[in-house]
C-alpha cells in the first residue's frame, strides 16, 4: 500500500490469547495514567498468527509489540529479520500455568506427567493406545473413565500442554529421549500427539465452557489457563501434578510443572516513531509486581530474579540474540 | 348421447317454443340476493329462479356483477376475504347460506368451470380423479378408473386423450384443457354446473366444441353460463339474464330477450350501443 | 492544500459550468425558431458541467496520489533533510511529524530532529499546492472552453449526458462480477498453495481431521482429512437445522397464506421477520447459554451419557430456528405464486383447504419450495457464528447427534484466528475450506436459482 | 359405452356416491382442523422462540445496565489544593489527580468501609468523584459530598452469589446497611470498552458500527441502485448480463465469512495501515450488502407496473429520463425497505470482521474512519469470550442494545412496506 | 376547439358520404411492414394510407396483430426486446424507421392512449404539464399554466377538475383518468394520436363521454383506434381496416366495412360468426 500517512499515533499489539486480557490491562492503564496517549490497540490473534503479522515488516502498518505464550522460534525470528525487524526486544512480562482441574464435588485424583502421557497421548511410547479408566495408566488412580476436555490444537494452551506436560510425561522414558535426537519427528508424534477417540474433547476456544462442562461432570477433567481456574475458585478444584498442586505460589516457582512464560516482542524500530510506545512497555513494568494490577486479573508474577532482569530489559531494551531460540 | 331433453327444447333456437313457467322447475332459486365486496354492493337485491335441464345465460356490460352472482350460486365468494352475500339461495328448496350448510357438499353438487382454464398441474388422469378421491365417491381403482373414462367420454374428450392418461393436464391446448375441467367437474356427478365466461380464452374452434358439448351436458345438468357474447348466449342457452349495475333487468327464454326485448336497456345493450 | 479542498474546487467549478451551459441554451431558446431547441437547457447545463468536473475530479485523484510523493523529494532535497536518521520508518515518521506540523494537524512534533524539516515541508507544500491548482484551473478550464464551444441550438446534448449516465449504471453493475472474481481469486491462490502442501484426495476424501499449526516439517497429509468436517456441516445445517425450519417453515407459510385473516398476518409476517433479523451473534449466545446446557441436561436425562455442551444438536436446533423465516417466506412466495385459479379449481371441486394445500397447491409450488430450501441449506452450511460459540471444535465423524461437531466454518474461523503461521498448511487449509464452500453454496444457489426460474415461467 | 343411462339408474348412482361422501365428511373436516392448529402451532412456536429470546435477553440485559456501587462520603474542603480555574482547563483530571484526589478517595473509603477498603472499591473511583468535581466545581467548597462509586469487580462479584464465602458476607453486611447498591449505569452507553466489567461501555463499539455502517451505506447503496436500474431497465439480455446476474445472485447467498476472507486477501492487502478500522470494514460489508440492495432494488423495480414506463415513453420521454422520473420515485420506498434490511443484516454481521481484525481491544471510540475500531457484534462476541463473570450480563446488555437498533430497522422497513405497499 | 373539420365528414355516419382518395391527404403510410416478435412473425406485410383529419379504425379478432401494428406507428415496439419492424412508416414522407430517426421527437409528434389509463401518481397538473416539461415546450410558468388548462378544456374535463389541479392524478374515475391520458397526449400538441381500445375499461357512460371526445379532436389530429367493439368503430370512425392473423384483410370507409364488407372473412367477423 502506497499511503502517504506514514505514522501512526498508538501502539499496536497483536498475539496470544492468553496474554491478551494482560495486555488490555495495561493499555487500560496506560491511557488512564496519561491523558495525552491513545489507548493502545490490543488484537488477539493468537502467537502464531500474531508473529506473522509482526515480523512481516518495519512500518507503520505493522505491529510495534506481540503478545506471546511462548518463546519466539527461530523460524519465526529468522523471518522477522529476512523482513528487516532486526532488532527486538523480548520481556517475560509474567508465567501463566496449565492447570488441571475438576469440579469441586470431584474425587481428586493425584496426576503425574507420565500418567497424563499415557492417558492422553495417542500412541504412548509409540504403542497403541488402550486405556479406557485412570487404573488402566496407573493402578493407584481410580477406576473412573478417563474424560479430558481441553483446549483445541490452534491454542497456545495447547501447545503448554504438550511442551509441558505430554513431552515431560513422554521424555520419562529415556528411549523417547534418544528418539528425539535420532528422528524428531517421530519424537514430535510419539510425545505430542493426543488421542482422538473422544477420552480428550477439544473444547473450543472459549475456556469458560470447559468450566461449565466439568462442573457438569464432576468426573471429567479440564484443562486450561491457570487464570481461570483463579476466576472460578468457588467451582473448581486444581489437582495436583506430581504432589504440586497449582497455586499462585507454586506456578511462580515453577514447582508446578505446568508453568511457562509470557512474553512480549518489542519492534525496536518503531521506539521512536510510535508516541507511547516506550510509555506502554513502561507500563507494563509498572503492573507487573506482586499485589498489582496484572495479578488481580489472573496474571502470575515471574520469580523475584526474573522479575528484576525483565525491569531491566523493559528500561534498557537489549537486542534479542537469534541464536539463543529454538 | 340419446340423452332425455325435455321435447319442447330439442330445437335451440326455434322462437315459437312456449317455455314452462321457470319457477316450477325450478332448480335454484335465489331471493332478493345481495352481495357485497367490504363496503361495495356488487349485486343488488336480485331474485331469480334457474331451472333443472336447462341452459340459462347471464349477459351484460363488464363490472356488472355477473361474475360476482354466479360465485354466490356455489359460495366460492366465501373465500373472497370482504365479501358478504345477503338474502337467500335456495338449491332444490334448501337454502345454501343457512348456517350448518357444509360447503364441502354444496360444491360437491354445484360445480364451476372458469374463464381461464386451470388443470391442476398434474396428470390428465389425476386431474379426473381429484374430486372422486377427495370426496371418497369411488370403493376401488377399478371404479374410478370407470368414472374417469366416463367424465372424459362426457366431455368429448376421451378419443383425444385416451392413449396419454398420464401426460400431465396443462400439456392439453386451450380447448382441451377447457373440456378437460368441465370432465373434472362432472367427474362428482353434481346437479348444477356454472360456467364463468368458458370460451372467452379459446379460439373459435375450440369454442364450437365447447359450446356442443354444453349443449349436451343440459341434458343432466343445470347449468349456468356467464358470456360476453350475445352471439354465444343465443347459441347455447335457452334461459337468458340481462345484468346491469348489479341488478337483473331482464329475464326470460333466450329468443325473447334477442328478438323481442322489453326493457329499453336491453335493447341497447343487445343492438351494440354501449358495451 | 488537501486533496479535498480540490475535489472542493471541482464541484464548485463544475457547478459554475452548469450555471453557464443553462444560461446559454436559455438564451438559444429565446432565439430559436418555435422556441424548440433539441436538448433542455438543464442536459447543456449538465454537459458543460460533466466536462468540467470529471476530468477535475480525475486529475484530483491523481495529484491527491502523486503530490505527496513530489513533496517528499523536495523535502529530502532540502539540506535539513540530510540530518535525517538513515533508516526508512523512522525517517518516514519524522516527515510524517514534519507534515502533520506543517498542514496544521498537529501542534508540535514529537521528535526534535523533525522540527527543521517543518519549515521545508511548508515551502514545499506551498508550492505544489499551487501547481496543483493552477493545473485543475487549466483543466476545468479546457473542459469548460470544448463543451461550451459545442452547445448550439440542435446540440444533441440530451443523447450524450444520457449516455454518459448509463456508461455509470453500467460501471456500477460491474462491481458485481468485480466482487465474485475478488472472491475468487483471494481464495484461489492460498488454495492452491495449500494443495502443494497436502494432496487434494487426502484433503476431499480423508476422514481424519487434526491438523496440528503448531507442528514444523513436512505436513502430514493424512491429518487433513476434511470429511469429517463435511459430514458435521452437512450434519448440523442440512439435517438437523433443516428437520426443524422445513416443517416449521412450510407449516407457518401455509398458515399465514392460506388460513391466517389479514389482521393476524399483518402480526406474524413482521414477527417472522424479525426472527430473520436477529443477528447470528446473538443466536450463537443464545445457543450456548441457554439452549445447549438445556439439551445436554434432556440429552442426559434421556440416558445419553456422553451428551456433550457443545453439541451438534444445540447448534442445529438454534440454526433450524434462524432458518424458519427464510424458509417460510421463500415458500411463502412459491405457494403465492401458484395462480389463484388452481386454489380456486380446488376449492370449487368441494376440496376443504388442507386438501386444497396437501395435494393441489403444495405439489403445484414443489419446485419453488424445493429451491427455496436448497438456498436455507445453503445458509445453513455458511453460517458461522451459531456453530463457533456452540458447536465446538471436535473434528467427530459420528451420528449421535448429542455430541460435538465441528464445520467447515468453524474451522475457518479456528485456523485463521489461532496460533499456526500464515503460510502454515494448517492456516492455509482455512482457504482451502472456503473454496469447498463457495463452491457447494455457488453450486447449490445456481441450481435453485434456475429451478425457481424456470418455475416462475411456468406459471407466466 | 352409453354416457346417459337410464335416469333412475343414475339417480340411484348419485344417491349411493353422496352417501359414501357422507360418511368421510368428519374425518375430512377433522384433517382440516388439525392441519390448521399444525399450521398455527408452527407460527406459535417461532414466536414462542422469539420471545424466550427477548425476554431472556432482557431480563439479563437489565441487570447488565446496573453496576455495583458504593455510597459513601468524601470530605473535600481543604482537602484538596487545587485552583478551580484549572477545572476548566484540559485534562482535569490530571490536575485532581495531583492534587491528591486518588489518596483523598482512599482514605475516605477506609473511614467507610474499614481497612480494607482498598479491595471493595473500583481502581477508578476517584476518577468518577472527579468527573462530578468538574462537571460541578461549586462542589470544591463543601465540607464533604456524597458520592456512588463503582464497586470493585470481585465485591460486585460476591453480589451477585460469586467469589469467595468471606466476601460475600461482606457484600451481603454492605448491602444490608444501604452501603452496597445496584444502581443504574448511565455511564455504560458512554464509555468504551476496558478489562474490568464494572467499567466497561458500549459507546466506542456502537460508535464504530455506526461508522462502519455509514460507510458500507455511502458504497453499496448507490452502486446497487445504480446497478438494479441498469439491469432492470437497460440491460439488454446477452452474457454479460447474464453473468453480471448470476454473480449478483450469487453473492446475495454467498456465505458471509467468505467475504470476510476476501477483505483480508484483497482489502487488507491493499491498505494494510488500516487494520480493524471502519474503512475496511464498512468496504467488506458493502460488498455483502450490495447485493442485497441489488435484488430487493430489482424487485421494486419490477413492481413498478409498465403502463407507467409506457405512458412516459409515449410522451417522448427518453429512457434515463423515464426512470429518473417515474420509475424511481415511486420504486424508491421498495429500495428503501431492502436497503434498510440489507443494513440491519450487515449491522448483526460478525463472522467477516473477524477475519479483518475488528476484534481488537479499542478502550476509545473510534476518531475517524481509518482509526481502529469494534463494532456491536464483534463486542458481544469478543465479551462473551471474557474469563469475568460480570462480562455475562454486559453482553446481554450489549445485545439488547443491538437488537433496539435492528428492531428500529426493521420498524421502519416494514412500516416502509406497508405504508408504500401497491399505491398504484 | 372549433377544429376545421372537413365539411364532408361532418355527419359522422352518413352512409352516402363519398371519401376522397385516402392515399391523397394521407398523414401515415406503411409500406410492407412486418412486425416479427423474435421468430415469431405477428405483422405481416402489411401497407395502409392514414388520412389526416380522420378517424381509422383497428378491428379484427383478438391476437391478430391490432396493437402490435398500431405501436409500431410511434416505434413504442422499440421498448420490447425482440421487437423488430421490417418495412417502411411514412409520416409525412420521412421514413420513422431510418437510422438517426429521434424517437423522442416522433413520439412527441405522435401521442398515444392506452387499453388501461394510466396516468402518472402525481397531480393532475403534473401528469399534463409532463410533456411540456420535457420537450421544453414552455417558457414560463404561466405558458405552462395555459397549456394545462387548454388540455384539460380539449379533453372535456376541466370543469370536472379546475378545482383540484393539485389532487393525484390516480384518485378520478376511470373515465377521467382516461380523459386525462388524452389530455396528456394532446399537451404536447402532436399530429396524430393512437389509441389502443381507450374505452374497453371504461364503464358505457364513461364511454360515452371518450367516444364524443375523439370526435371532436379529429378536427385537428389524425386520430388511429384500436377496438374490440365493432359497435365503437361504426359509432367513432370514418375508416376501418379488418385486421386477420396479421395482415390487413380490407380496409376501406367504416360505412363500406359495415354494411357491404367485400371480403367473406370480413362478413364472417362482423356478424359475429366467430371471435
Ligand atoms: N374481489 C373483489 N373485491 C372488490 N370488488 C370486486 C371484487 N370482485 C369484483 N368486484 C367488483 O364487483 C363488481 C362486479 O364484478 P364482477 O366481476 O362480478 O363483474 P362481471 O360482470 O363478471 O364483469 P366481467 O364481465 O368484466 O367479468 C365490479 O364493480 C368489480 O369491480
Ligand atoms: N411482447 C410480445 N412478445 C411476443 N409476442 C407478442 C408480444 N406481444 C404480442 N405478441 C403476439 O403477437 C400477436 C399479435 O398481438 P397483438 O397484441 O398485436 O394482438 P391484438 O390484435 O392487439 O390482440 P388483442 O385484441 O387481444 O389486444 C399475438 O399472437 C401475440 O401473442
Ligand atoms: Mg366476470
Ligand atoms: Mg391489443
Ligand atoms: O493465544 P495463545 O495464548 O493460545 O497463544
Amino acid at each position: 500500500g502506497g499511503q502517504q500517512s506514514a505514522t501512526r499515533d498508538q501502539v499496536r499489539a497483536v498475539g496470544s490469547s492468553t496474554v491478551y486480557p494482560f495486555a488490555k490491562a495495561v493499555a487500560e492503564s496506560l491511557a488512564r495514567s496519561d491523558a495525552t496517549i491513545k489507548a493502545p490497540i490490543i488484537e488477539s490473534t493468537g502467537t502464531g498468527a500474531g508473529m506473522k503479522l509482526f515480523c512481516a515488516g518495519i512500518g507503520p502498518q505493522h505491529p510495534d509489540i506481540e503478545d506471546a505464550s511462548r518463546r519466539m522460534k527461530k523460524s519465526e525470528f529468522d523471518e522477522c529479520v529476512k523482513n528487516g525487524v532486526k532488532e527486538i526486544v523480548e520481556i517475560q512480562v509474567g508465567l501463566d500455568g496449565v492447570a488441571f482441574a475438576e469440579g469441586s464435588n470431584g474425587p481428586g485424583i493425584a496426576l503425574t506427567p507420565e500418567d497424563v502421557y499415557k492417558a492422553l497421548a495417542k500412541s504412548p511410547f509409540g504403542k497403541p493406545q488402550t486405556a479406557k479408566t485412570w487404573k488402566d495408566v496407573n493402578p493407584a488412580l481410580p477406576d473412573e473413565p478417563i474424560l479430558v476436555y481441553g483446549p483445541p490444537s490452534t491454542s497456545g494452551t495447547r501447545d503448554a500442554l504438550k511442551e509441558l506436560i505430554l513431552v515431560r510425561g513422554c521424555e520419562s522414558d529415556p528411549a523417547m529421549k534418544a528418539l528425539k535426537d535420532s528422528d524428531k519427528k517421530q519424537h514430535d508424534a510419539v510425545c505430542g500427539e493426543v488421542r482422538e477417540d473422544g477420552a480428550y474433547v477439544d473444547a473450543g476456544e472459549n475456556d469458560n465452557l470447559i468450566v461449565q462442562k466439568i462442573e457438569a461432570n464432576p468426573k471429567a477433567i479440564g484443562v486450561f489457563g491457570y487464570s481461570y481456574l483463579e476466576e472460578n475458585k468457588d467451582k473448581l478444584k486444581g489437582l495436583t501434578m506430581a504432589g504440586v498442586s497449582p497455586t499462585y505460589e507454586t506456578i511462580s516457582d515453577f514447582s508446578y510443572p505446568g508453568a511457562r512464560p509470557l512474553y512480549i516482542y518489542v519492534k525496536k524500530a518503531h521506539l521512536k516513531a510510535i508516541p507511547g510506545l516506550q510509555a506502554y512497555v513502561n507500563e507494563w513494568a509498572k503492573l507487573w509486581s506482586k499485589g498489582g494490577v496484572l495479578a488481580k486479573a489472573g496474571m502470575v508474577v515471574a520469580p523475584d530474579d526474573v522479575l528484576a532482569a525483565s525491569s531491566k530489559a523493559a528500561s534498557e531494551l537489549p537486542v534479542l540474540d537469534g541464536t539463543q531460540l529454538k | 348421447m340419446n340423452a332425455p331433453v325435455p321435447a319442447a327444447e330439442a330445437a335451440n333456437q326455434s322462437a315459437a317454443t312456449v317455455f314452462p313457467d321457470p319457477v316450477g322447475a325450478s332448480k335454484i332459486s335465489a331471493r332478493g340476493v345481495s352481495v357485497f365486496y367490504g363496503q361495495k354492493r356488487a349485486i343488488d337485491d336480485v331474485s331469480i329462479e334457474i331451472p333443472q335441464n336447462y341452459v340459462t345465460a347471464f349477459i351484460g356490460p363488464s363490472g356488472c356483477g355477473k361474475s360476482t352472482f354466479l360465485r354466490s350460486l356455489n359460495r366460492m365468494n366465501d373465500t373472497i376475504s370482504g365479501a358478504r352475500v345477503d338474502g337467500e339461495i335456495l338449491l332444490d328448496g334448501v337454502d345454501i347460506y343457512r348456517s350448518g350448510m357444509d360447503v364441502v357438499q354444496l360444491r360437491a353438487r354445484v360445480g364451476m368451470v372458469f374463464q381461464k382454464p386451470n388443470p391442476f398441474p398434474k396428470s390428465i388422469y389425476e386431474n379426473i380423479a381429484y374430486g372422486p378421491r377427495i370426496h371418497g365417491i369411488t370403493a376401488s381403482k377399478g371404479e374410478l378408473d370407470g368414472i374417469v373414462e366416463q367424465s372424459l367420454q362426457r366431455a368429448g374428450l376421451w378419443d383425444e386423450v385416451k392413449d396419454r392418461l398420464s401426460d400431465s393436464g396443462t400439456a392439453l391446448s386451450g380447448g382441451q384443457q377447457q373440456r378437460l375441467c368441465i370432465a373434472r367437474a362432472i367427474a362428482v356427478d353434481p346437479e348444477v354446473i356454472l360456467m364463468d365466461e368458458p370460451c372467452s380464452a379459446l379460439d373459435p374452434i375450440a369454442t364450437a366444441r365447447v359450446e356442443e358439448l354444453i349443449d349436451e351436458l343440459r341434458g343432466r345438468y343445470a347449468i349456468v353460463i356467464v358470456t360476453h357474447s350475445m352471439q354465444q348466449a343465443a347459441r347455447v342457452s335457452q334461459r337468458t339474464a340481462f345484468f346491469h349495475l348489479g341488478k337483473i333487468v331482464e329475464y326470460g327464454t333466450t329468443s325473447d330477450i334477442f328478438t323481442n326485448p322489453k326493457e329499453e336497456k336491453t335493447k341497447d345493450y343487445i343492438t351494440g350501443r354501449y358495451g | 492544500m488537501s486533496p479535498g479542498i480540490l475535489f472542493f474546487l471541482a464541484f464548485g467549478l463544475g457547478l459554475v459550468g452548469w450555471l453557464a451551459g443553462r444560461s446559454r441554451a436559455w438564451a438559444f431558446r429565446k432565439t430559436a425558431p418555435g422556441g424548440r431547441i433539441h436538448s433542455l437547457p438543464d442536459f447543456h447545463a449538465w454537459y458543460v458541467g460533466l466536462w468540467i468536473a470529471v476530468p477535475t475530479l480525475l486529475f484530483a485523484l491523481l495529484w491527491d496520489a502523486i503530490s505527496p510523493g513530489l513533496v517528499l523529494q523536495s523535502v529530502l532535497s532540502d539540506p535539513a533533510a540530510a540530518a535525517l536518521p538513515a533508516f526508512g520508518f523512522e525517517r518516514e515518521a519524522m516527515m510524517g511529524e514534519a507534515r502533520a506540523v506543517a498542514t496544521g494537524a498537529a501542534r508540535a512534533v514529537f521528535n526534535s530532529e523533525a522540527e527543521g524539516l517543518v519549515e521545508p515541508y511548508r515551502a514545499a507544500l506551498a508550492r505544489y499546492n499551487t501547481i496543483g491548482l493552477v493545473v485543475t484551473l487549466v483543466i476545468a478550464f479546457a473542459g469548460g472552453a470544448f463543451s461550451f464551444l459545442r452547445l448550439r441550438p440542435d446540440f444533441t446534448a440530451r443523447t450524450r449526458v444520457e449516455r454518459a449516465v448509463m456508461g455509470m449504471l453500467f460501471i456500477a453493475s460491474l462491481v458485481a462480477i468485480l466482487t465474485t472474481i475478488g472472491i475468487v481469486a483471494s481464495l484461489v491462490f492460498e488454495t492452491v498453495r495449500f494443495f502443494g502442501m497436502v494432496s487434494p484426495v487426502d484433503f476431499l476424501f480423508g476422514t481424519h481431521w487434526a491438523p496440528d499449526p503448531m507442528s514444523t516439517g513436512t505436513p502430514d497429509g493424512s491429518a487433513f482429512g476434511a470429511i469429517p468436517l463435511f459430514w458435521g456441516t452437512i450434519y448440523i445445517g442440512a439435517i438437523i437445522a433443516m428437520a426443524v425450519a422445513i416443517p416449521l417453515g412450510l407449516m407457518s407459510a401455509v398458515y399465514l397464506t392460506q388460513y391466517a385473516d389479514n389482521s393476524v398476518r399483518k402480526i406474524i409476517k413482521p414477527l417472522l421477520e424479525i426472527l430473520a433479523g436477529v443477528p447470528t451473534v446473538v443466536y450463537g449466545y443464545f445457543a450456548a447459554l441457554t439452549v445447549a446446557p438445556a439439551v445436554r441436561d434432556a440429552a442426559q436425562a434421556i440416558g445419553i451419557s456422553n451428551a456433550s455442551t457443545e453439541s451438534a444438536m444445540a447448534a442445529g436446533l438454534v440454526m433450524g430456528v434462524m432458518i424458519i423465516p427464510f424458509v417460510s417466506s421463500m415458500a411463502d412466495d412459491s405457494i403465492a405464486a401458484v395462480p389463484q385459479a388452481m386454489r380456486d379449481g380446488s376449492l370449487a371441486m368441494g376440496a376443504t383447504r388442507a386438501e386444497t394445500i396437501r395435494k393441489v397447491l403444495i405439489p403445484a409450488a414443489l419446485p419453488g419450495i424445493v429451491a427455496g430450501i436448497m438456498l436455507a441449506i445453503s445458509r445453513a452450511i455458511g453460517e458461522t457464528m451459531i456453530v463457533v460459540m456452540a458447536a465446538g471444535a471436535a473434528a467427530n465423524l459420528t451420528a449421535n447427534p448429542f455430541e460435538s461437531m465441528t464445520t467447515v466454518t468453524f474451522q475457518i474461523v479456528a485456523m485463521l484466528t489461532g496460533e499456526g503461521s500464515f503460510d502454515h498448511p494448517a492456516t492455509l487449509s482455512a482457504f482451502a475450506l472456503g473454496m469447498v464452500l463457495f463452491l457447494v453454496t455457488l453450486t447449490l444457489n445456481f441450481i435453485a436459482l434456475r429451478v425457481v426460474k424456470r418455475y416462475r415461467e411456468a406459471y407466466e | 359405452m352409453n354416457t346417459f343411462q337410464d335416469p333412475a339408474t343414475l339417480e340411484a348412482a348419485r344417491a349411493s356416491r353422496q352417501a359414501r361422501m357422507q360418511a368421510g365428511l368428519a374425518s375430512r373436516y377433522r384433517s382440516d382442523a388439525l392441519f390448521r392448529w399444525a399450521g398455527l402451532g408452527a407460527v406459535s412456536f417461532s414466536a414462542l422462540v422469539l420471545l424466550l429470546l427477548l425476554v431472556s435477553m432482557a431480563s439479563s440485559g437489565w441487570a447488565g445496565f446496573h453496576r455495583s456501587e458504593l455510597r459513601m462520603s468524601v470530605p473535600i474542603r481543604g482537602r484538596l489544593q487545587i485552583d478551580p480555574a484549572r477545572l476548566a482547563q484540559p485534562d482535569p483530571l490530571g490536575g485532581l489527580e495531583v492534587a491528591g484526589l486518588p489518596a483523598l478517595v482512599k482514605s475516605a473509603a477506609s473511614q467507610a468501609f474499614g481497612p480494607e477498603a482498598d479491595a471493595l472499591i473500583s481502581d477508578a473511583a476517584w476518577r468518577e468523584v472527579g468527573e462530578k468535581l468538574v462537571t460541578d466545581p461549586s462542589l470544591l467548597t463543601r465540607n464533604v459530598i456524597e458520592v456512588s462509586v463503582p464497586a470493585s469487580d470481585d465485591l460486585a462479584n460476591a453480589q451477585r452469589g460469586g467469589g469467595d464465602a468471606a466476601l460475600r458476607q461482606q457484600a451481603a453486611n454492605l448491602a444490608r446497611e444501604g452501603k452496597l447498591v445496584r444502581a443504574f449505569d448511565t455511564g455504560f452507553l458512554v464509555r468504551s470498552d476496558a478489562t474490568n466489567p464494572q467499567s466497561v461501555g458500549i459507546w466506542g463499539a456502537l460508535k464504530g458500527s455506526m461508522m462502519t455502517m455509514l460507510v458500507t451505506l455511502l458504497l453499496a447503496f448507490p452502486v446497487g441502485v445504480l446497478s438494479a436500474l441498469y439491469l432492470e431497465e437497460y440491460a439488454t439480455r446477452n452474457r454479460w448480463t447474464d453473468i453480471i446476474e448470476i454473480s449478483i445472485n450469487n453473492l446475495a447467498a454467498v456465505p458471509s465469512i467468505i467475504f470476510g476472507l476476501l477483505g483480508l486477501a484483497v482489502f487488507l492487502a491493499a491498505f494494510p495501515n488500516y487494520r480493524s478500522a471502519p474503512l475496511i470494514g464498512g468496504m467488506t460489508l458493502a460488498l455483502m450488502t450490495m447485493p442485497v440492495i441489488v435484488i430487493s432494488g430489482r424487485n421494486a423495480i419490477k413492481a413498478v407496473p409498465p403502463s407507467i414506463r409506457d405512458a412516459a415513453l409515449a410522451m417522448g420521454a427518453s429512457p434515463v429520463q423515464v426512470v429518473f422520473h417515474h420509475v424511481l420515485p415511486l420504486a424508491l420506498p421498495g429500495i428503501l425497505t431492502g436497503t434498510i434490511i440489507g443494513m440491519a443484516r450487515a449491522l448483526g454481521e460478525t463472522a467477516p470482521l473477524l477475519m479483518i481484525g475488528m476484534r481488537a481491544f479499542v478502550a476509545s471510540p473510534p476518531s475517524d474512519f481509518t482509526s481502529p475500531a469494534t463494532v456491536l457484534p464483534v463486542q458481544i462476541f469478543l465479551w462473551s469470550d471474557e474469563i469475568d463473570r460480570g462480562f455475562v450480563e454486559r453482553t446481554s446488555a450489549a445485545i439488547v442494545v443491538l437488537l433496539i437498533f435492528l428492531l428500529v430497522m426493521n420498524g421502519i422497513a416494514i412500516y416502509l412496506r406497508n405504508r408504500f405497499e401497491k399505491r398504484w
